[in-house]
């Protein structure tokens, strides 16, 4: 067996998580948004945490609930501003959650970074923009970059289509998004997922997250979700 | 007569070249997809991880895991391939792609381009992947209209919103007319309904026109 | 049609080499080497070429045969010193070929950066040694790195298990190692397949390495090859 | 009685924690994958893109697109991934994998790593991925003689071979001993066949002894 531990229970997986921690949220608006398992840090209770995700959550489910229980002291996102995120508005303007805007591609690649010991590096990203304001530069040839820092998450709650009891993960369609760099640059990575099969039942060429990035892995029963939000 | 939004796309459209990797920004841009025809080959990328994205998805296609980077319901063509957003990114930061189309506030004449923030103070800042986008494409057309409701120049000498990228625009196309912009500044490749002498009265920028 | 061609020979797909170029050449000993490709080089007469592979070539096939050839000015690799390595090893002693070491790591990273646009980054790899000398060095929560910078080719060789006909490419087992990196890094990237197979037949949730990356395709028969050499 | 290789292999794996991610270097270390039960769970990783290795391949087993990283061929167990160089690199840089078990030319008190080049002028130089691990692993266990084949010790003051990294290692492995390095100096774990007094006067090391 691997380190790995395949859980019966949301509130076993999400067990532990402690007040002030950073946790990184897969998902891009509610595709691959792992529900249960902030549903179950909603019940778990821990506060004054850092959340990591691309946005800041839609309607009234997911990212938007654990905002709305207060829990959230900020927000660390690429595009917090969306149709239905009336939640993290309202807060954000009431000066009750802060925000950090990380333009998308550097966030991911800063949490690639914190996974694969990339201790910094140079993106052209943001150069010439208020984002770049305090930031160290570089003209590497001829191009202005910006020095970026890995983003290290305590916990990652991840949503993936199935894990096999190695916590070897695959994804479906663009729900992988934000899951697989995530997964690597968490201290403790915990994932839903719709089925855990076998070892052995899996592709080795087509596994995504190998199961060495995996702590926790729970079975979740399937949920419907739209665009309007999940229900 | 000015063009119409469609007939817009339909112009940006052509400029697209057979097989090219593209990627059209959330919005207007979405609208050039329409104008492509299948046979061309243009192979669209969507932030979110995918290659070969299809048109929206309707009725029974929809699914909540397969969407745009506006989070709209899309399909998968043939040959598709999914991967994960480091890998997405590093798609478009690293130049692979061959044009990308993206909206704007504003374009100054050198390139420069504003399109994620109006500077006004009780704006919630949001950037998603605009930067990167407009870092990263071998060609960054930009599709607007050429002035604000209110008439004010969009095309301008130095860009008064907050940048998304400095001196990344190469073309821009507008219901007036379309620009080459650059560090030669402006030179008009085609107007709509107006002439250059019209546009040159109404924009701050010196307008360069190819003789031929 | 994307802009990958797939063509009907070897000498068609390495066409236009220029003398002097750089070219990356996939595989880890004879595991994914592009030996048709590398055949096809040596046919095609490009030289005083600068090759960056793991090795630098086994028995007399592959980049050993290129490099018997006279055409190779400078190999860039982790480990060219293995129990057959006889032809680098006796032109290198005769100074004939210039030899650059780099951590296989950071071999691997600087061509990935290369290929993701990212200007540099810090590695504590090869901190406080030998390789260290003349680099830039940062300490970074305590730790020291060395600042690597992208390692770019205008050619990539490369041998995959199958390709659609957009490019899209699927590896087997541990011969995939260098491929996806080279293919993001080169200008061009060729890649020979045992297998060519029409759009939609590969699992897009499996594809490897994205069509994106790739601009030539060649069908070779499958070769066999042990850790002997080719034949 | 010192040692021989087997039991020292042996005495390695008693140290490896069930369901541990572990790396074997090439060589000696290899060997130590026959002393792990199956039903402790460690799954091998292999620098050129595999996490589940299984054991040497024989007969028709050996595909020659499936080798470790000392290129022998091997074979996969269920549950195996596989992933390109730079992912596998990542993950040792990272510092997942829970152990590293390298060999050695010398290891310093504090735990420096001299194992890739014997400093002599003619020698081709040759790193692989030694480097890479030195620093990634979790812990990076050494398995060598405690002496040379001439008898001056592997177990020194501070290297005098080029190094791999600094300040990596936390055991030192030996057919004579077993040995914690590290910031504190040298601590003996265990010796085999000899005494901490006899081997105080073979090694030019201080050795520190757990009392309990």
């Amino acid at each position: 067996m691997s380190r790995t531990r395949v859980l019966d229970t949301v509130d076993e997986a999400v067990a532990g998580v402690e007040d002030g921690a950073t946790v990184l949220v897969g998902g891009f608006g509610l595709a691959g948004m792992p529900f249960d398992l902030i549903d179950g840090l909603i019940r778990q209770g821990a506060g004054d945490l850092t959340v990591v995700s691309n946005n800041a959550g839609n309607g009234d489910v997911g990212l938007a609930a654990l905002l709305r229980a207060g829990r959230v002291r900020k927000v660390v996102c690429s595009f917090p501003r969306q149709v239905d995120s009336y939640v993290f508005d309202e807060l954000y303007r009431a000066g009750k959650v802060e925000l950090g805007v990380v333009p998308q591609g550097n966030l991911a690649e800063r949490l690639r970074a914190a996974g694969a010991g990339i201790g910094a590096f140079y993106t052209p990203t943001g150069a010439g923009t208020p984002l770049a304001v305090g930031k160290e530069t570089r003209v590497i040839d001829g191009r202005e970059h910006l020095l970026e820092y890995p983003l290290k998450g305590d916990v990652a709650l991840i949503a993936a289509h199935r894990a096999d009891v190695l916590g070897n993960l695959v994804y479906r369609k663009t729900a992988r998004n934000f899951g697989p760099v995530m997964a690597t640059a968490a201290t403790t990575t915990i994932v839903q997922v719709g089925d855990v099969v076998p070892a052995g039942a899996l592709d080795p060429e087509a596994v995504v997250t190998p199961g060495i990035y995996v702590d926790r892995v729970v079975r979740v029963d399937a949920r419907r979700y739209t665009v309007e939000g999940a229900r | 007569m000015s063009l119409t939004p469609d007939e817009l796309a339909a112009r940006v459209a052509r400029d697209i070249p057979a097989g090219a990797y593209v990627n059209l920004g959330i919005g207007q841009p979405t609208k050039v997809a329409d104008h492509l025809p299948a046979d061309l080959g243009v192979v669209l990328h969507t932030e979110n991880g995918m290659l070969g994205m299809g048109p929206a998805a309707t009725g029974d296609d929809v699914d909540p895991d397969l969407t745009n980077a506006g989070k709209v319901p899309v399909t998968e063509l043939p040959g598709a391939a999914y991967f994960h957003h480091a890998d997405s990114f590093a798609m478009m930061r690293g130049g692979h792609l061959d044009v990308c189309v993206l909206g704007a506030f504003q374009v100054s004449q050198h390139g420069d381009l504003a399109n994620w923030h109006t500077g006004a103070p009780d704006a919630i800042p949001a950037v998603g992947g605009a930067m990167d986008l407009a870092i990263g494409a071998k060609q960054v057309f930009v599709m607007m209209t050429l002035f604000t409701k209110s008439g004010e120049p969009k095309l301008v000498p130095s860009c008064g919103y907050p940048l998304t990228a400095v001196a990344c625009v190469s073309r821009v196309y507008t219901d007036h007319g379309v620009f080459a912009v650059g560090r030669d500044g402006v030179t008009v490749l085609e107007t709509f309904g107006t002439t250059v002498g019209e546009l040159s009265a109404r924009l701050d920028v010196e307008l360069t026109v190819l003789t031929r």
